[in-house]
């Protein structure tokens, strides 16, 4: 069943990742790229954890919690360039 | 498999290359980005791709039961990503200093050296 | 100033008591070993086991706690705790379903608007439990505190009347909050 | 069996709320309609795959760390959610048509003055 | 500028966060993780308290120059090479001790752990140095 | 052998972080560097005396053997680069305490010097090609620091090409590691040699050896792949320029040396050949160069590069005597060329410019540094009996032999034009009379003076006792040029399990 | 000999030294030297008269064999001797000459290194150990010509006989070494056995031009003779002693001391003779026109040492005796005429033989001895030229042109001897015009070799039989008897000799027309060799200047592209070279996921590139990040898809700290330069893709790894196999690393304190 349900999962959040892309390429202001961006790494945080179910091996949780943690780091700096008038 | 990461490899060192020969100094910085991401891909796909598990040995077992993805070409490429990244940083900072010691950013106008 | 730093030891300047916290805490504590004893005894440290073991506990002090002739606030809190979860894991679910919905909706049947909720909370920690609470229930989302700390300016996906909201919020959300954390 | 089929019903739950939340984020008319989306329905979703992979796992380090996942979540999504939209707001991101009343801008002008 | 509600959650977050660099270290050579990411993750910590504070509180806080940590990994990442060499093997060979924790439990505690440890406190200060020198930049 | 090849890489490195800890202590870290430079001197002559007879010292590091670990190598040719970056860094610390100004031994000079040898001595004494790159990485670092560390304009602006194409150099490397992991399943050279020998596919080898050739021949300044030397060597204070000028360079010819006597040499025609005509138009186009020039420090710059392809030429050419006479030049020139920077410096210390027009009459009031220009400067060009000469005769006789006709041309004219450029810096520095009479800017008692010209007078009796005592030099460079070709000993000692 | 060379060497580097403690003196006790080689070589007389030669040798390079290899024969003896006597008495000269001179130390310095060195080319008996000190020779030259360093001529002068010299003497090298190998053998002793051998070899012309050319350049022979006379700038002594009697010789001599390996043969024969007589008739007819008095004596040694190679090239034993006599005669009246000439324009400062006159009087010593060396150069009875001329005429016998046109060179000759000899002393003195005997240091020199012009005459059978025979015989290899008479009777050849001296004085009364004439000649020079040196050298760096114009543009991506395009041409050819691929069968299936995955990457890569906006630049190199983390995900690598992630951010982090102070996109590219940039980027990126797929082509087997999987527990105590290479199996690296980290951050924040520092300093 797993077996069966994780490749659907995995396509489904790759398109997603694909959606978030294009949002951040389209824009068009500068923090709609940046939440576009939060949100792909979202996906990548669920890709990562789908991809933990699909191989049976739980190493890969670390790799998520790090991305949780600093994709928020990361959106917070970015956000507070923005917020000091910081150009495109 | 490996043509298409292949091609992944190249479309990374054609972008990195074309944005080093720009003539702003950010680009330079992206296109050295992109030219560590491909030689780290490159390693990654020329020592073999195994789709196989981690190289991580699980509790309380002796020896691995299936082969595990390569481990060396692993090593190597957290190696290089944090040398690149260490090097990125420099760069930014040595850019930056350049733009406010200089006035401009546009790579063609650093040239005093050179005559 | 609103900038000014704290020292590390303020890390968690919990708004209580002092005394009814240490309380609180020791209860909890108690509880957990509880949780473990019963997991180690049932030879499987599992999620099962713990949780197993955290309620028996739980029961065990409601029934044992009064007898040593104190009383703690631990109990409610806790009731408070497990009622506020369920009220936020709906929350959030039903606010999942909603922004489901209007992605499929066509856009102009929103009515989206930013407007001022006046703030009772008073802490960092309320004022950022509520921001935060308010980004994860439907329809809302936290934009700013005000500089004076006392009104919060959230966008909301349906403005139809801005009053209503205020009070919903109020009335739903920051009360119950400050319930559990006062 | 029963712990396949939740881990089945959790996946494909995280996975369709995954989606909803980047096809809003692509599909929604303003900035902040778009964290709406990316907010509720991405930190749902990939809660609710944790949750998938806690169950498929059972063990105490997957679930006290998928915990960790969920809790980290719920802090700062909206946390970042809002550092966005303060700045984008700051930076004059214009809302979307159909936005029927801004009173952080008629009330906000006072506090601006005082930053 | 900075927001009540980041640094409220800053606040929150930044011992979690430390505590799982550690975390990240300490299990490095069993799970992923290790010196280097457990020390982007202590320095991501302070670099969130620089961004929601200031970087001098930043400092305060950290109490030390981040050059030292620097230096002071170097120097116990090289020094964790020597111990080999009293027992006359080749520099850096991993020379392990048994270390009991608790009666019946015993941990293998070696040089390579020691390495590691000085490789996190050099990418915390180096990250620290960089972001501190950044962010001081008027 | 359980550490000796490892010390001229923690040597560095330990002194480097004593540095970092007494940042505040300026006269500490400068006498540290003093003395870690003369203990750097010691364990390579040290090693020196170890493989003189052949053999090749070998570490293990961590105890694992190869190919497992990484694995250090230290056999002729090492020890002597191992030697010379000594004796440099002993010249340049004792140099660099009368030249550099505060702030720069502020923000760290010493540090970084010593960080820098230690990726120079790395990259000498490793036996693992990715250590290679590591090592590469941490001189190449160390380096953009040291240039950038003024903060001036030309300094920044030859730093930025210096950076993007040593970078673009890295990466080149770093996918040439990749793929030849991948070909190979291994990192150790001596181990690479064998796959390499045995493998079936040789071509497909080539097309990797070429991406080395790219690599390492940016890093040495080859044509047309150097630009960037020009453009940033000049910049620095002439302790810096000494230093780079010295051993950055070199070390992308030695790599170019081993790698190409050790693993890939399974195509000389092609590779070989390409590596011979990269000599050729490197040392004219370098020459040519330096003659457009009015600038003391760009006409050595330049020089540096007419130079590389001398001693690349040695390399091309692949046989016994060939690789003799580029291991022969490969030290004369870095005990000349530095020594050049260095009297470059002093002439800059006292009349605070480089230019050739602005300068003159210094051989009316300094006759010692003049003669210290002169005689490093003959040498360069070749005169006999310095250490200069015996070099080209070694690599024009080897060439002859091989009768590589055009190359020894080449060679030959372009020593003529390096006579040019030298004799041209010799007249308007030291000959022409000073345009406007320039005053001493900044005087030194004598001791002062002497101490501070020591370092060169040092240099300058190495470059006559290289001619005078040419015989043992030679002897010692054929043996190191024999390891090179018969790279059998190397690969034994490597994989044979060592001690 | 060694022990001499190395004394004399010691004496130059004490020179300055004894100068600065004696400074009236050190001439005179500096002359010692040479006088004591000098003393030594007439000691060797007797030996190398009996055919007899000292030879001494020390290992110095043994695997270049190259040994320290000296031998003394009749040829070496000749110049030896010449060496070291004029060289005894132009020191001597030099104390007068540079009384007071400050630098006088240095100039002695510098003659008695050329001394030793000219010395160490006639004794060498090693081609190697002879270039060795010719090439120090030209060095030691370049150091006098320019020793009134102030004076831009001076500089000009010594730059172009260094470079004619050393340019030659690196055809000589070269000839040098083909030689050594078509004989087997650097010495010269055995390579002049070997002739026959030599002359067979198919590199025997390329090494008989090679040498040629070595020796003419330094023996200034036209085309290359036109440093000589712009050598004049040097002091007089220094002319006296190199531009006439000893450097300009060193040619002659190699020849010389090679004409039994190279010489006989018609290609030998008919180089060295065109070239000589070409010399010889240019030179004497440039001395025609001169007035400035060493200028004159430049040209006429020009058109001497034409004659030399043009006897040498003749070859019969006659002629090889008439040029050992001639080079003896010559060295002796040119060295005085030099010497007078110096000290004329010591005294009166005046260079001009047309400004000059009626110096008799106050310069009686003077015209004394110029008149005993311009009748010895005039070939008149009872000089040594005189003798010279004879054996020579009587050599060219069978040769009537040649003999025609020595008779009308004689007459110049003639003419020099007057006008340099007589016409300053004689006449009325120009008004201005003041002059003083020259002091005793400056007249010892001059005397000696005058009178020995006119003594050796007296003695021309012993000299022929006891200098001349043994430097003739080593020339030809052979035994031969060179009788040498001041009257061999009467025949056609003194009939000869005295129409050339009435030619001569005929030349002299029509002195003005022919400096008209001659005047107009020097017109001509704008096509002369002296020209093209001008123009050679102005254009070698005009198009240094235009290359390095050209190829140092500045522009950063001019330098990436010469190195994409070079990487992508090579590897490009390497790939044609190996045929392409061969295996590439054991490909894994493509999956879907990984392809979207790679699609992706492609997509971001391609907007990264193509954003004219650096945050969305940056904003997509982040998504190509976590693409690669993705990628990572999938092929097993949790650690390095979490470092991925971190670096990924803390770079977005860093970068936007840094974005505040730097300014956004602004400079564009035109459309053609992205074009182009584009094409060399795609070659790179498609150069890269073929390496890859080369990698996997060649699949092998991975040893080492699987050591690792297999006992990463077991001895190094760690289940992640990663983290176990990174601090253990290849802790070096981490180390390295680490290192690199430590200073990036040093460097970075020294960069930024550095601006602050600065800042403060302004304010
Ligand atoms: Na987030
Ligand atoms: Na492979």
């Amino acid at each position: 069943m797993i077996e069966f349900v994780c490749p659907i999962v995995m396509l489904m959040l790759i398109v997603a990742f694909g959606a978030s892309f294009v949002r951040v390429v389209i824009g068009p202001s500068l923090p709609d790229r940046v939440v576009a961006l939060d949100m792909a790494a979202t996906i990548v945080v669920a890709i990562i954890l789908t991809h933990c179910i699909q191989s049976g091996s739980s190493y890969y949780i670390p790799a998520a919690i790090s991305i949780a943690l600093l994709s928020f780091v990361g959106t917070v700096s970015l956000a507070l360039y923005i917020s000091k008038g910081g150009s495109s | 498999m490996e043509v298409l990461l292949a091609i992944v490899i190249g479309t990374l060192y054609t972008g990195g290359l074309y944005l080093m020969m720009r003539r702003n100094l950010i680009q330079l910085i992206i296109g050295l980005g992109l030219l560590s991401h491909g030689a780290n891909l490159l390693i990654f796909t020329a020592g073999g791709l195994r789709q196989g598990g981690a190289p991580i040995l699980a509790e309380g077992e002796k020896m691995f039961a299936t082969v595990p993805a390569d481990p060396l070409p692993q090593a190597l490429i957290l190696t290089a990503i944090v040398i690149s990244f260490a090097v990125t940083a420099f760069a930014l900072v040595l850019f930056l200093r350049t733009y406010q010691a200089v006035g401009t950013d546009d790579v063609d106008e650093l040239k005093e050296t050179d005559t | 100033m609103l900038c000014q730093p704290l020292e590390i030891e303020s890390l968690y300047n919990v708004q209580m008591a002092k005394d009814e916290g240490l309380v609180i805490m020791q209860l909890f504590i108690t509880n957990l070993l509880i949780s473990m004893l019963w997991a180690l005894l049932m030879g499987e440290v599992s999620v099962g086991s713990l949780t197993t073991g955290f309620v028996l506990g739980y029961v065990a002090l409601v029934l044992l706690y009064p007898s040593t002739g104190k009383k703690s606030s631990y109990f409610q809190k806790t009731m408070q705790f497990i009622r506020f979860a369920l009220f936020f894991t709906k929350e959030l679910l039903i606010s999942s379903y909603r922004v489901a919905k209007d992605v499929a909706k066509p856009l102009p049947l929103m009515r989206p608007g930013v407007i001022g909720i006046p703030l009772d909370a008073e802490t960092d920690l309320e004022i950022t439990m509520l921001a935060n609470i308010i980004s994860l229930t439907p329809g809302t989302l936290s934009l700013e505190v005000s500089p004076d700390r006392k009104t919060l300016y959230i966008h909301a996906m349906y403005v139809i009347n801005p009053d209503d909201l205020r009070r919903e919020i109020k009335d739903g959300l920051e009360r119950r909050l400050l319930e559990l954390l006062r | 069996m029963i712990r396949e089929i939740g881990t089945s019903i959790f996946l494909i739950l995280g996975g369709m709320l995954t989606l909803v939340a980047a096809v809003g984020v692509l599909r929604m008319p303003d900035l902040f309609l778009r964290m709406h989306a990316a907010t509720k329905a991405g930190t749902v979703g990939v809660s609710s795959i944790t949750i998938g992979v806690m169950i498929h796992f059972g063990t105490i380090t997957v679930t006290s760390r998928g915990v960790l996942v969920i809790a980290f979540f719920l802090l700062t999504a909206p946390v970042a959610a809002h550092m966005i939209a303060r700045a984008a707001y700051h930076s004059g991101v214009s809302l979307w048509l159909l936005t029927r009343i801004d009173e952080w801008k008629t009330h906000g002008e006072i506090g601006k003055e005082e930053e | 500028m900075t927001s009540l509600i980041l640094r409220t959650a800053t606040r929150y977050m930044f011992p979690p966060l430390l505590v799982f660099s550690v975390y990240l270290l300490l299990r490095g050579h069993h799970y992923p993780g290790g010196g280097f990411v457990g020390g982007l993750f202590a320095g991501s910590a302070f670099t969130l308290y620089a961004l929601a504070f200031n970087v001098e509180s930043a400092r305060k806080l950290l109490r030390f120059d981040p050059r030292d940590i620097t230096a002071v990994g170097l120097a116990v990442a090289l020094a964790s090479g020597i111990p080999a060499l009293f027992s006359g093997y080749a520099f850096m060979t991993g020379t392990w001790w048994k270390v009991p924790i608790r009666p019946g439990v015993v941990i293998d505690v070696g040089s390579p752990l020691i390495f590691d440890i000085g490789v996190y406190l050099v990418v915390l200060g180096v990250l620290l140095t960089l972001v501190f020198s950044l962010g001081e930049e008027e | 052998m359980i550490l000796l090849p490892v010390l001229p890489i923690i040597i560095p490195l330990a002194g480097a972080i004593l540095c970092m800890l007494f940042r505040r202590n300026l006269a500490l870290q400068r006498d540290l560097a003093l003395s870690v430079s003369t203990l750097l001197l010691i364990v390579a002559v040290g090693l020196m005396a170890y493989t003189r007879d052949g053999t090749i010292a070998v570490l293990h590091v961590g105890g694992w053997e190869a190919p497992l670990g990484i694995t250090l190598a230290v056999d002729m040719l090492s020890s002597v680069m191992l030697v010379l970056a000594g004796l440099l860094a002993v010249a340049v610390s004792v140099y660099a305490c009368f030249d550099l100004d505060t702030p720069r031994v502020k923000f760290g000079f010493f540090p970084l010097m010593l960080i820098l040898l230690m990726g120079v001595n790395g990259a000498f004494v490793t036996g693992d090609l990715f250590n290679l790159y590591v090592c590469f990485e941490v001189l190449l670092t160390a380096s953009f620091i040291l240039l950038a560390l003024g903060g001036e304009r030309p300094q920044l602006e030859g730093s930025i090409k210096y950076v993007a194409l040593n970078l673009l150099s890295s990466a080149l490397f770093l996918a040439g590691v990749g793929i030849l992991y991948g070909m190979a399943g291994t990192l150790n050279m001596a181990e690479l040699a064998v796959v390499v020998q045995q493998g079936e596919r040789g071509g497909l080898v080539t097309m990797v050896a070429v991406m080395f050739m790219m690599a390492f021949g940016i890093k040495a300044g080859m044509f047309p792949l150097y630009f960037w030397l020009p453009a940033s060597y000049p910049t620095p204070p002439a302790a810096v320029s000494a230093l780079f000028s010295g051993l950055l360079t070199k070390v992308g010819v030695y790599s170019l040396i081993r790698v190409f006597t050790l693993i890939f040499c399974t195509d000389p025609e092609f590779l070989h050949t390409l590596i011979l005509i990269g000599a050729g138009l490197t040392m004219l186009s370098g020459v040519l160069a330096a003659a457009s020039h009015y600038e003391m420090r760009k006409i050595l710059s330049v020089h540096i590069v007419s130079q590389i392809g001398y001693i690349v030429m040695g390399l091309g050419l692949f046989t016994h005597l060939a690789l003799a006479g580029t291991i022969i030049y490969l030290a004369h020139n870095i005990i000349v060329k530095t020594n050049l920077f260095l009297v470059a410096g002093a002439v800059n210390r006292l009349k605070g410019t480089y230019d050739l027009h602005k300068l003159g009459g210094l051989y009316k009031e300094r006759p010692g540094l003049s003669i210290l220009f002169l005689i490093s400067a003959m040498s360069l060009a070749g005169v006999p009996p310095l250490s200069g000469f015996f070099a080209k005769l070694t690599l024009i006789i080897a060439g002859l032999q091989q009768e590589a006709w055009l190359i020894v041309a080449v060679a030959l004219i372009v020593s003529l034009l390096t006579l040019y450029s030298m004799t041209k810096i010799w007249a308007y520095v030291f000959w022409k009379p000073a345009p406007n009479e320039l005053p001493d800017l900044n005087p030194m008692t004598p001791a002062a003076w002497f101490i501070f010209l020591l370092p060169m007078v040092g240099f300058t009796v190495i470059t006559i006792g290289i001619g005078i005592f040419a015989g043992p030099v030679f002897d010692y460079a054929q043996s190191a040029a024999g390891q090179l070709m018969d790279p059998s000993g190397y690969i034994n000692a490597v994989l044979g399990g060592g001690e | 000999m060694f022990t001499l060379l190395i004394t004399c060497f010691f004496a130059a580097v004490l020179a300055p030294w004894v100068h600065r403690r004696v400074p009236k003196y050190a001439g005179a006790l500096l002359a010692l030297v040479p006088a004591a080689v000098f003393a030594w070589l007439i000691r060797q007389l007797p030996m190398v008269a009996h055919g007899h030669s000292v030879e001494q040798s020390f290992q110095w390079v043994e695997g270049l064999g190259l040994e320290f290899a000296l031998r003394l024969d009749g040829l070496g003896l000749l110049f030896a001797l010449l060496i070291s006597g004029i060289g005894t008495l132009i020191i001597f000269y030099t104390q007068g000459y540079f009384k007071g001179h400050p630098q006088q130390g240095r100039f002695l310095m510098y003659t008695i290194a050329f001394m030793a060195s000219m010395l160490g080319v006639v004794l060498a008996n090693h081609l190697l150990v002879l270039f060795i000190f010719w090439e120090l020779t030209s060095f030691t030259s370049y150091l006098l010509i320019g020793f009134n360093h102030e004076d831009e001529a001076a500089r000009s002068a010594a730059l172009q006989a260094m470079l004619v010299t050393v340019l030659g003497g690196l055809f000589l090298l070269a000839g040098m070494i083909l030689m050594a190998q078509a004989t087997g053998t650097w010495k010269l002793s055995e390579i002049v056995q070997r002739g026959a051998e030599l002359q067979a070899h198919p590199h025997y012309l390329p090494i008989l031009i090679l040498i040629c050319i070595g020796a003419f350049t330094k023996s200034a022979q036209f085309p290359f003779h036109f440093w000589l006379p712009n050598a004049m700038h040097a002091p007089t002594p220094a002319s006296a002693y190199l531009h006439s009697s000893t450097m300009v010789k060193a040619g002659i001599y190699l020849l010389a001391r090679l004409h039994p390996a190279l010489g006989g043969t018609g290609e030998w024969g008919a180089i060295l003779t065109t070239i000589g007589v070409a010399t010889f008739l240019i030179g004497a007819l440039m001395a025609i026109g001169q007035s400035v008095l060493k200028r004159l004596l430049a040209y006429s040694t020009v058109s001497a040492l034409g004659a030399m190679v043009m006897l040498l090239g003749i070859g019969t034993s006659g002629a090889i005796q008439a040029m050992a006599a001639f080079v003896l005669a010559h060295a002796l009246y040119k060295a005085t005429l030099f010497m007078v000439a110096g000290g004329i324009t010591h005294e009166t400062g005046e260079t001009s033989v047309d400004r000059l006159g009626g110096l008799r009087k106050a310069m009686p010593f003077s015209f004394t001895c110029a008149m005993l060396a311009g009748l010895s150069m005039g070939g008149v009875m009872p000089f040594f030229g005189f003798v010279a001329k004879e054996v020579w005429l009587h050599a060219l016998g069978d040769y009537p042109l040649l003999l025609l046109a020595t008779v009308a060179v004689g007459a110049t000759y003639v003419l020099v001897g007057i006008t340099v000899g007589w016409k300053p002393f004689a006449g009325q003195r120009p008004d201005g015009l003041h002059a003083h005997a020259v002091p005793i240091s400056m007249r010892i020199g001059p005397l000696v070799l005058g009178l020995g012009s006119l003594f050796l005459a007296f003695f021309a059978g012993w000299i022929g039989h006891a200098i001349v025979e043994p430097a003739a015989a080593a020339i030809a290899a052979k035994d031969l008897e060179v009788h040498l008479h001041l009257w061999a009777g009467f025949n056609k050849y003194l009939l000869m000799g005295i129409g050339t001296v009435a030619i001569g004085l005929a030349l002299y009364r029509t002195r003005p027309v022919l400096l008209k004439t001659g005047a107009r000649l020097a017109g001509f020079a704008r096509f002369g060799p002296d020209a093209a040196y001008r123009l050679i050298l102005s254009s070698v760096l005009k198009f240094a200047a235009w290359q390095t114009r050209l190829l140092q543009t500045g522009t950063l991506r001019h330098y990436i592209r010469y190195a994409v395009l070079t990487t992508t041409a090579l590897v490009a050819a390497a790939f044609i070279r190996a045929g392409g691929f061969q295996g590439l069968e054991n490909l894994s299936p493509i999956s879907t996921r990984i392809a979207l995955v790679a699609v992706l990457m492609i997509a971001a890569a391609i907007f990264t590139v193509h954003s004219n906006s650096r945050l969305r630049s940056i904003l997509s190199m982040g998504l190509v990040g976590y693409g690669m983390a993705m990628l990572f995900t999938f092929f097993g690598a949790p650690d390095l898809a979490m470092t991925q992630l971190v670096i990924e951010t803390l770079t977005v982090i860093l970068l936007a700290l840094a974005f505040s102070h730097l300014p956004p996109f602004r400079h564009g590219s035109s459309m053609r330069t992205r074009g182009t940039d584009l094409a060399i980027a795609v070659g790179g990126g498609v150069v890269v893709m073929l390496l890859v797929l080369a990698a996997l082509d060649v699949q092998t087997p991975t040893a080492v790894s699987d050591y690792y999987l297999e006992h990463s527990y077991k001895y190094a105590h760690g289940r992640n196999v990663v983290n176990v290479i990174l601090v253990d199996f290849r802790a070096l690296d981490t180390l390295g690393e680490i290192t690199v980290l430590t200073i990036a951050a040093l460097g970075a924040s020294a960069l930024l304190k550095l601006r602050q520092g600065k800042q403060e300093d302004k304010s």
